[in-house]
Formats: structure tokens, sequence, C-alpha cells
């Protein structure tokens, strides 16, 4: 490392694209993988719906292509279904979501908003990479193995975990996946620490940079247990162990070998120990790019940048102290309930914060409607309907009845898809000039745009309804309980809203490809923004900057009375 | 058809009503948040739009300034009204229906112990004890390896998927799995709790209305998870009597049947 | 190339924000997320323990002298590569090279000694599987021997990059000694922790 | 690179005099563990001795060894955010306390085990 081995000759293809060291081109491989990854869990979820929309019925075009002992006669079986449920959540959260916010965005934006010229560890942060593609593909083959993949849900709940085929592979590709997820979190702390542009201190960083600070945080500590837990886990299963085993199992009329003495409970409590941070995780990323789109497109400063900041940090300090809001009705001890409960409603304050100057940054605004800017609007109101509806989930009497019923999916997609997912669609809408110094397509974009929106709310609007009425998540075939027949009907306008929106994604990847080559060409800072990664050229080479950046000013100084422009650059030293 | 419902089930049991009461406040309050909101977030959306000659006006004002605090004003109505629930709603009620178990007098004692992909009522009968259950005796005809020969479990009576209870008469329940993890819910009694193996985990209910209703498994359990249900029966207290006795006439036979010295 | 600025230049900056090279903080936050680990495990220790009605003591079912020796093994070992540190802080080559390879010896050692332990526990038809205590033994004796191997390659990475000029020159050669240094000493306090919480208690 | 000098600046003026100390008392402690350790004392009175000289040895490593004494204060604040991360694991235990009742078949663990030793029996007690 002590002379520069990427500087001097010429890079091979290999080296440049493939195992490139490079933070822009990692941050893109990562961008396309977890599109793909999206685009797989998605793929997924249409299979299910189709079942869960008209259940016992073949599987149209695609029924016939899958074994027999998947899809007898085209109609998807109930070990099937299972699997599809588990891969798809895992895959959404941990090779789409989270790769996409942090690995893609996280590592492309960070040390450019920085003003650093790379990250800190350049090889460590293609070794996340090229340890997160294994492990997700690994993650798919699961699928090839006798017995399927893991049928347990996201959760991997032992004991259903231990005695179900699959789960082998996917705790092992867990492990992968975490070791992955704690190099990458390793990087981004030590570039925001170390690597900051002279004149970047902590308060001049803009909201997105600090969103990634805490995300790294809670991966560094949150990630740990649950890769313990994994451990365990596939001890049990490998080596008989009994961790989540207690004594005297039957299970299907057999008593269960194991030695027993084991607490099927402490899985939940480490799982949802990392899983509740995991859910910030995949929230703080896109908050952060909705309010770089929102200063960039009032033209005015947020509307209380260190409010903002200061809820962003109480987030992910409380985020560690209420996971078991999860496990109120799993048999934990209801007063350690109160307990979560009272934490719970706490963590609900910073979140309101965040969506409060979001909003009120609006105010005496001049909104410039583009497309990135209509994702980030959309993201308020969505979002706030997943926020919202948390609120009966995390009170302890009403997650009685709503507990594992279609009200949490509802909450949770709203959270996750109407939030974080529309918010990463308006980032790349928004970043796309500086990857490729080319725009996208601005009428595709609306298509996209106003298509995903309603087709999203089409999906998940009528899970609230499914959920007041009480049913329950994860069946195969809801029509075989009678207490779900009165809102089978939902389930068909779900299925066909998902159908709907995964046509509204085919303009969107045509507009991404055919936008690389032919999009109209852009400026250094196309939407004049303020912040470091628009004083670079785009796409920025390697190096990003031509000369170590110096930072005057805080990140949003727009419409500085007496000023030629509305825009005052970080950088701009007049 | 009807199959677009969105409302709550039928309340039949003594607590479902104090659930709805916090469900139906809970999203009238978010109905409202989110329809102020949204009014306001309109209103901002049309009257700030670029227009040709109108510039942004940035608010000048460091932290702690008026225009901060004003920004605090949502979250101080969301916190109190979150400070209220959790006081005078969430806890006492939680407390009533999972913390504690009432002290009633001749409660019907029950025990439910759920498998991969159903459900076993074990009821104590009317000497109120649970007869002893033992892992060798399980068997496909004793799913629950009650041991007849304890003289509690004379009047016990086991049934599969099938629970009938009387009306307007608490009910204790253990529960417990065999397996795996599932998850005892009755939408109408608006009662949930997992059932997890090892663990004996108290609950109960007292139904309020007569009817047929659903038992079914909230916690995913196995590739027949959709299947694993059952009925409960609310009935007169004279016609569970009747059919508690009628089932107790068949016990002999049945004990006769599982004798246990077979699976030794 | 005169163009951009060079990140690696950028990297072996001393002169940062928090006045810690970038190397010993990521080696401590790796700690951290190690920390975390092996807290798990340690709680997942206590929960089954405190979930049964006996605990067996490690004089009955462990080999109790050899898990000594191992301990004094690994506090040696952190002695010498500490000493190695102090060779590498005054340049004194063959004294570094000395003080890694006893380091490397006595990581060897450890895990030789419990190749042994783990061998006669075969022997008698003991595995994980045989009850949670056995279960979070080698769960976690298992885990905390892979941590050794991993020093192991790191120490004998050390070691080699010791003999080639270019890197035993680089002023950041003593920082990377000091960070193989920082996560032994961590694998040793996990072990100052197993040791009585697996034998003695 | 001619920053020799400066990359010194976060590292540790070793002590060997020092190490030679701290090795010699963790050599003695360790003996004194074992040695405690002969007695079979209760259980909680021999964890909390076992777990006490434990605590020792740990610090005296991460203080001496690991350099913490003098360290930079952002190593020392990641390492207090982690404590309190650490810290947070207390709850799932508390959990464990508080459901133990409802523990249907709790494991005899020592019983699971081929004894060679002899004083299993007297030792029953958690």
């Amino acid at each position: 490392m002590s002379h520069d081995e990427h500087g001097h000759h010429k890079l091979t293809f290999w080296e440049k694209y493939i195992f490139s060291v490079d933070h822009k081109v990692i941050g893109l491989q990562y961008l396309i993988t977890s599109f793909v990854f999206l685009l797989v869990g998605f793929g997924l979820m249409m299979l299910m719906r189709w079942q869960l929309a008209f259940p016992g019925t073949p599987i149209p075009f695609f029924g016939n292509l899958f074994p027999a002992d998947l899809a007898p006669n085209g109609v998807m079986s109930g070990e099937f279904y299972n699997a599809l449920g588990a891969m798809h959540g895992t895959i959404m959260v941990f090779l789409g979501v989270v790769p996409l916010a942090v690995g893609a965005y996280g590592n492309y934006v960070l040390p450019l908003q920085i003003g650093a010229p790379d990250m800190a560890f350049p090889r460590m942060n293609m070794m996340s990479y090229w340890l997160y593609l294994p492990g997700g593909a690994l993650m798919l083959s699961s699928f090839l193995m006798p017995g399927g993949a893991a049928q347990s849900g996201w959760t991997s709940y032992p004991p259903l975990s231990i005695i179900n085929p699959g789960q082998t592979l996917w705790l092992l590709s867990m492990v992968i996946l975490i070791t992955s997820s704690l190099l990458g979190a390793i990087n981004f702390l030590v570039t925001t620490i170390n690597m900051r542009a002279p004149g970047m201190s902590l308060w001049r960083m803009p909201v997105f940079c600090w969103a990634q600070f805490v995300t790294a945080v809670l991966l560094l500590l949150a990630f740990p247990p649950l890769e313990a837990a994994s451990v365990l886990q596939l001890m049990d299963r490998v080596f008989h162990t009994s961790f989540y085993m207690p004594k005297d199992l039957v299970i299907l009329g057999k008593a269960y070998a194991g030695s027993g003495g084991g607490q099927p409970l402490l899985w939940q409590h480490l799982f949802w120990f990392l899983a509740h941070p995991e859910v910030y995780v995949l929230v703080l990323p896109p908050m952060g790019i909705v309010a770089e789109i929102i200063a960039n497109n009032t033209r005015k400063p947020l509307h209380g940048y260190k409010t903002m900041v200061f809820s962003m940090v109480a987030i992910g300090v409380m985020s560690f102290l209420v996971w078991a809001h999860h496990m109120f009705i799993s048999g934990m001890s209801p007063a350690l309930g109160n307990f979560f409960l009272v934490t719970t409603m706490i963590i609900s304050v910073p979140s309101v914060a965040i969506l409060t100057c979001l909003i009120f940054s609006l105010k005496g605004a001049s909104i410039r409607y583009n497309v990135p800017m209509l994702f980030a609007l959309a993201f308020l109101p969505l979002f706030g309907i997943g926020g919202l509806t948390g609120l009966p989930l995390g009170l302890t009497v009403t997650d009685i009845y709503l507990h594992d019923t279609y009200y949490v999916i509802g909450h949770f997609h709203f959270v996750v898809v109407t939030g974080s997912i529309i918010a990463l669609m308006g980032g790349t809408y928004h970043w796309f000039p500086k990857w490729f110094g080319r725009k996208m397509n601005d009428t595709l974009g609306l298509i996209h745009f106003w298509g995903s929106t309603a087709s999203m709310v089409g999906i998940f609007l009528p899970m609230l309804f499914m959920g007041l009425a009480g049913a329950s998540r994860r069946l195969y075939d809801p029509t075989a309980q009678l207490h779900n027949l009165p809102v089978q009907g939902w389930n068909v306008v779900s299925t066909i809203s998902a159908y709907l929106l995964a046509l509204f994604q085919l303009p969107f990847i045509y507009n991404f490809f055919n936008s690389l080559f032919n999009g109209e060409k852009t400026p250094e800072n196309p939407w004049q923004a303020t912040t470091l990664e628009w004083a670079c050229p785009s796409p920025p080479p390697h190096g990003n900057f031509a000369k170590t950046p110096r930072v005057y000013r805080g990140p949003y100084e727009y419409s500085v009375p007496g000023r030629k422009t509305d825009f005052w650059m970080q950088t701009d030293p007049s | 058809m009807g199959q677009y419902g969105w409302s709550l089930p039928v309340a039949a049991s003594s607590y479902a009503g104090s659930i709805d009461f916090g469900l139906g406040l809970i999203h009238a309050a978010m109905l409202g948040i989110f329809v102020l909101w949204g009014a306001f977030f309109i209103y901002l959306l049309v009257k700030y739009r670029a227009r040709p000659g109108v510039a942004a006006q940035r608010e000048e004002h460091g932290s702690g300034s008026k225009g901060e605090l004003k920004s605090l004003i949502p979250d101080i109505v969301i916190m109190t009204f979150e400070i209220a629930l959790i006081v005078f709603y969430a806890i006492p009620v939680w407390s009533k229906i999972k913390a504690n178990v009432p002290d009633v007098k001749d409660p019907v004692r029950v025990e439910v112990i759920g498998e991969q992909f159903g459900w076993s009522i074990h009821y104590a009968g009317p000497d109120g004890k649970l007869g002893p259950r033992k892992i060798d005796l399980v068997h496909f005809s004793n799913p629950i390896g009650l041991d007849r020969s304890d003289p509690a479990s004379a009047d016990d009576v086991v049934m599969g998927n099938e629970m009938r209870l009387p009306v307007n008469k608490t009910v204790l329940i253990d529960l417990m799995s065999k397996d795996v993890i599932h998850s005892f819910f009755i939408p109408e009694f608006r009662i949930k709790q997992d059932a997890v193996p090892g663990l004996k985990i108290p609950m109960w209910i007292t139904p309020t209305k007569t009817g047929k209703f659903e038992i079914t498994c909230a916690q995913l359990c196995g590739f027949a998870h959709s299947l694993m249900r059952g009925d409960v029966h609310v009935q007169t207290q004279e016609e569970f009597d009747a059919w508690y006795k009628s089932r107790l006439a068949t016990i002999p036979a049945a004990a006769a049947a599982s004798n246990p010295s077979e699976d030794f | 190339m005169s163009q951009t600025l060079n990140p690696a230049a950028f990297m072996n900056n001393p002169d940062t924000h928090s006045g810690v090279t970038n190397a010993k903080l990521g080696v401590w936050l790796f700690l951290a997320s190690e920390i975390m680990l092996f807290a798990t495990l340690f709680t997942s220790y206590i929960v089954l323990r405190m979930g049964a009605t006996s605990w067996p003591w490690g004089w009955d079912v462990l080999n109790v002298p050899l898990a000594t020796l191992n301990t004094v093994i690994l506090i040696s070992s952190s002695v010498t590569i500490v000493m190695a540190y102090a060779k590498a802080y005054d340049k004194n080559k063959s004294g570094f090279q000395g003080w890694m390879a006893a380091t490397l010896a006595l990581s060897f050692g450890f895990l030789v000694v419990k190749a042994f332990e783990y061998g006669a526990e075969f022997k008698l038809g003991i595995g994980p599987h045989t009850s949670v205590f056995y279960a979070i033994y080698f769960t976690m004796t298992g885990l905390h021997g892979i941590h050794i191997l991993g020093g192991i390659a790191v120490n004998g990475g050390l070691l080699y990059m010791s003999s080639v000029k270019e890197h035993w020159e680089n002023p950041l050669f003593l920082g990377r000694v000091e960070g193989a240094g920082l996560y032994w000493h961590f694998v040793d306090i996990v072990w100052i922790f197993l040791f009585p919480a697996l034998y003695l208690l | 690179m001619s920053n020799n000098k400066d990359a010194r600046r976060d590292e540790h003026r070793p002590d060997v005099g020092l190490y030679v100390k701290v090795f010699a008392a963790l050599m003695v402690l360790t003996m004194i563990t074992v040695a405690i350790s002969k007695f079979h004392l209760p259980r909680p009175q021999a964890i909390a001795l076992g777990l006490f000289v434990a605590v020792i040895k740990a610090s005296l490593v991460g203080a001496l060894f690991m350099h913490l004494w003098g360290e930079n204060k952002l190593i020392h604040r990641t390492l207090f955010i982690v404590a309190g991360g650490a810290a947070i694991l207390i709850l799932p235990l508390i959990d464990c306390v508080m459901i133990s009742h409802r523990i249907t078949s709790p494991a005899d663990v020592a019983s699971q085990h081929p004894h060679e030793g002899g004083h299993a029996a007297t030792h029953e007690e958690k």
C-alpha cells in the first residue's frame, strides 16, 4: 500500500470493472446486483401472489416449468409456497434493499460527499462486494438443493427451522452476508471519521452522510449477535446440538433425539436484536436520500438540519432497545412487554421529528417538480402511512389481535417499499447524471413514478383491511380457513396490483439502460446542487477530485440573499 | 360475495371490547393525523411550486428559535397521545389480559397443545385437575400422551381440533406445543398467544356469545400451516354439560383402546 | 494520473481528523463487532445455564490441567507478540522475527493441546450433541479456535512480510504489527473469560 | 513517504519491563483461579470470584498490552458504545429469568454426562 498500485499503470478490464477497488465501480456493482436481486425477490412474490389470489389453480405460463414436487400439475405446493415466502423476505431485505441503500448509494455517494478520494480500505471494500455476491448466489442456489430452499420464513424461528429442509444453506449464506456487511460497516465508519476533506466538519456533512454513519454503527453492533445466533442454529442443524431445542419434543409422532435443554425464544431475542435495527438500516439511508433531493429541489436549506441529525442518532440508539415488540405474544414475559412498549413509543418521537422537518422544509420553497423530487415527495405521505400503522402494532394490547396478520405485512411494506424503495428509486434518478454523465428520460420516469406508486398502494392498502379482519399471514391457502373468506377479494386486488407494478418497472429498466448510451448529456452539476459530489466531473475519475477539496460552509446553502446564483457550493471559496 | 370486508369480526369475548376500543381509537387518530398532514402537505405543494420570478425564502433562524420550536408541535401532540395511550390504556389492559390470570371460582380448566398440524384440547373435567402427560405414552390414539392410569385424568376429555366452551364462563388455558412454535388465535375472541415448545403459557378467555368460531394457527408451523385449524363452539352451560357428559361416557373404551402397555 | 488525487497517498496520511490511523481505527471497530459476537455467545451460555436444573462442574467433565496449560500458552503468546512489537518499534528485524516465530509456535501449541482435548472427548463418544453444556463448550472453544487460526494467518503473514525489505521498511509496518497484536490480545482476553466460564465455574 | 516520524505519533512506546511484570501477574492470577476452583466453593461464590479474577486479567491485557491506557479518546468512545450495546444483551437474560417458571421440562444437564470424577453428586445446585 506504500506505493500507488492503481494510479500509474493502465488497469486491465478485470481490475477496472470486476475486481475494482474504486468505490464508484463497487457502488455500481452493488447497484446492479441489488436491483437484480430486487427483481428476483419480486418475481418470487408474484408467484406467491398468484397462489394467494387464486389458490389451487395452476400458475399460468410458468406452472409446468417447475419440478413436480414443487408444483404438481402446475399448482404450487405448500412447501414451495413457504420456500418462496422465506426467500422473498430474505432476498428483499438482505440482498436487495440493504445492499442497495448502503452498498450502492453509500459506497458511491458517501466518499464523494465528504470529499474523500476513496473509501478508507478500498480492498476491503472490494472484499465486501465479493462476499455479498457469492453469499447471494449461495442463497439462491438453495432452491436447487434436495428439499428446496429455506421454508421457515425470513425469521427462521426454531424449532421449525431446525427440522425443516433447506435451512443450512440459508444460515451459511447469512453468515457470509453478515461478514460482508460488517466489513462494509467498518469501512464506512473509518471513512466518515478519518477521510473527510479539510473543512468538512461533522456538522457540515450532508444528512445522507449522517444517515450512512448511523446505519454503519447499527450494522456493526447489531449484526454480530445474529452471526452468533446463526452459528448456534447451524450447530443445531449440522451437529445436532440443542441450543434452541427444548426437551421432550415429539415431531410428527416421533420423539426428537436431541439432548434438549435449549430455548426457542433465545433465537427470537437474538434475531430481533439484529432485525429491528435492520429496519432502520433499511429506512435511514433512504431518508437521507429524500433529504438530499428535497433540499436540492426546494432551493432552500433543510428545515431543522440539526434536529434531523439528532433524531437519526436518537433512532440509532433507541433501535437497540425496541426489538421485543416483535415478540409481545411470543411467550416472552408480559412485564418485559411493558418495557418494550414504552421504548417503542419513544422511538416514534424522532421518526415523527424527521418527517416533520422534511415537510416543513417545503414551506417557503420554490419546488422544482422533477422526477427525483416526485419520488422524494411521495415518500413523505406513504412512509407516513407505514409509520402510523406501526402504532397499533407497537401497542401491546392491539398487537394481540394484529400480530401475524396481514396488517403487519401491510405496515412494513408501506415502510420499506413505498418508503425505502421509492426513495432509492428517486436516488437513481437524482444521481444518474453523476454516475454516467447522462440524464434519465423524464417521460419514462413519470410513467414509472405514477404507475409504481399507484400500484404499490394497490398492493398494500388491501393488506391493512385484511389484517383488520383478522386474516393471518404466511397461509399457503387462505381459503382453507373460514375467517379469511370475507376478505379473499382483497387478495385478488393485491395480486393484480403486484402484476401492474411489475409492468411499470419495464419503463424504468429500459430507461436506465437506454440512458446509459443515449441519455441527454449533462454537465458536472446539472441539478445546481451544493454538496461535494457535484463538484467533481461526471462520472468522477479514479481519485474523484482533481485536488483535495476544501469545504467552507454547511451542506444546504441555497437561495442565499445577495448572491448571483441560488446555490452556494460547499467548495465555493467566495 | 362480500369478499371485500375490512371491519373487525364480531366481538365474542369479555375483553374483545377493550381491544376493539383501542383499535378504533388509534385508527381514528391515525386517520385524523393523516388527513391533517395530507391537507397541509398538498397546500404546501401547491403554494410553493416554482414560479418564475419567485425565489425560495430561507428561514433565518438558528436552533432553538421559534420556527424550530414550531416543528416540534406535531411531536408533542403525538407524544402526549402516546403517553396517554400507554398509561391509561395499554398497560392496564395488557396486564388484565396477559400478565395475570383472573382469580375466578370454578373456572373451566383446559390444556391446549399444538402440534403439526392440529390442536389438542385437554379438559380437566369437573375435578379441575389436568391429568399428567407422559412423552412415552404419545401415540396416534393418544396424541398428548395422557396418563389414564392417574386418578386426576379419570374425568379428562381430550378433543382434536374441536373446542367447546360454556358461554360467560372463564376458561383458564395452559398453552403448549409438542414440536414447533404455533400460535393460538381466535379472531372473534381477540385472543392470540404463541405456543412455544418447552414452555407452558397461561392465558384465559371468557366467551360472551354463543356460536361457532374458528381456532387458527397464526405462526408459520410447516408446509400444512394453512390447514391447521379447529372449531370452537360456545354453548350454554346446559348444552356444554350435556356434551361433556356424552364425551365422558366414551372414555373407558378410549382408555382401554389406548392401553399404554402396547407402547412400552 | 497527475490530474486526480492518489487515494493511496491520502489513506496513509496519519494526520487524520481523529488522530488515529485508518488501520488502527479499523482494527478497533472490527474488535467492536467481535466483542458483540462473543457477548452474544456468553449471553446464550448464561440463558441456557439458567434454564437448566443442574450444571456440571468443569473438573468432572473436562480436562482442566490441559486447559490450564493452554491458558499459560496463550498468555505467553500475548507477551511474545507484544515483545515482537517492541522489537519492530526498535527496528530490530531479527528480534522481531524471533518473537513472532515464538508467538506462532505457541499458537500452534495451543491448537495441538486443544486437539488432544477434543480427541479425548470424541473417544468417549462425547460431542456437541451430548448436552447443552458440551454444545456451548464445543461451539465457543471451536469459534475461539477459528479465531486462533485467523491470528496464525495474520501473524504468519507479518513474519513473511518482515523478510521482504520493501515491507519491513514501510512506515506502516509497525501499525500492522500493532493491529495484529490488538487482535491477538483480544483472542487472549476471550480465552481469559472462556477458561473459567467453561472449566472452573 | 517522509512522514515516518508522524506515523509514530499514535503508536505506543513499548515498555519491556512492564510487559514482563504483566506477564508474571497474569500467570499468578491464572494459578489463583485454578487453585480457588479446587476448593469447590458453592456456585455463587465460585462464579463471583472466578469472574473477578478474569476481569482483572482482561483489564491488565487490555490496558497494558493493548495500550488502552493512554489511548486516543476515539478508541475509548468506541469501546464505550460497544459496552453499551453489549449491556443491552442483559434484556434477554432478564426475560429468561422472568419466564423460567413457564419452562415445562428443564434439562438436568449434569446428569447427561459420563462422570469420571466423583463429586458431581455433591454439587447438584446450579
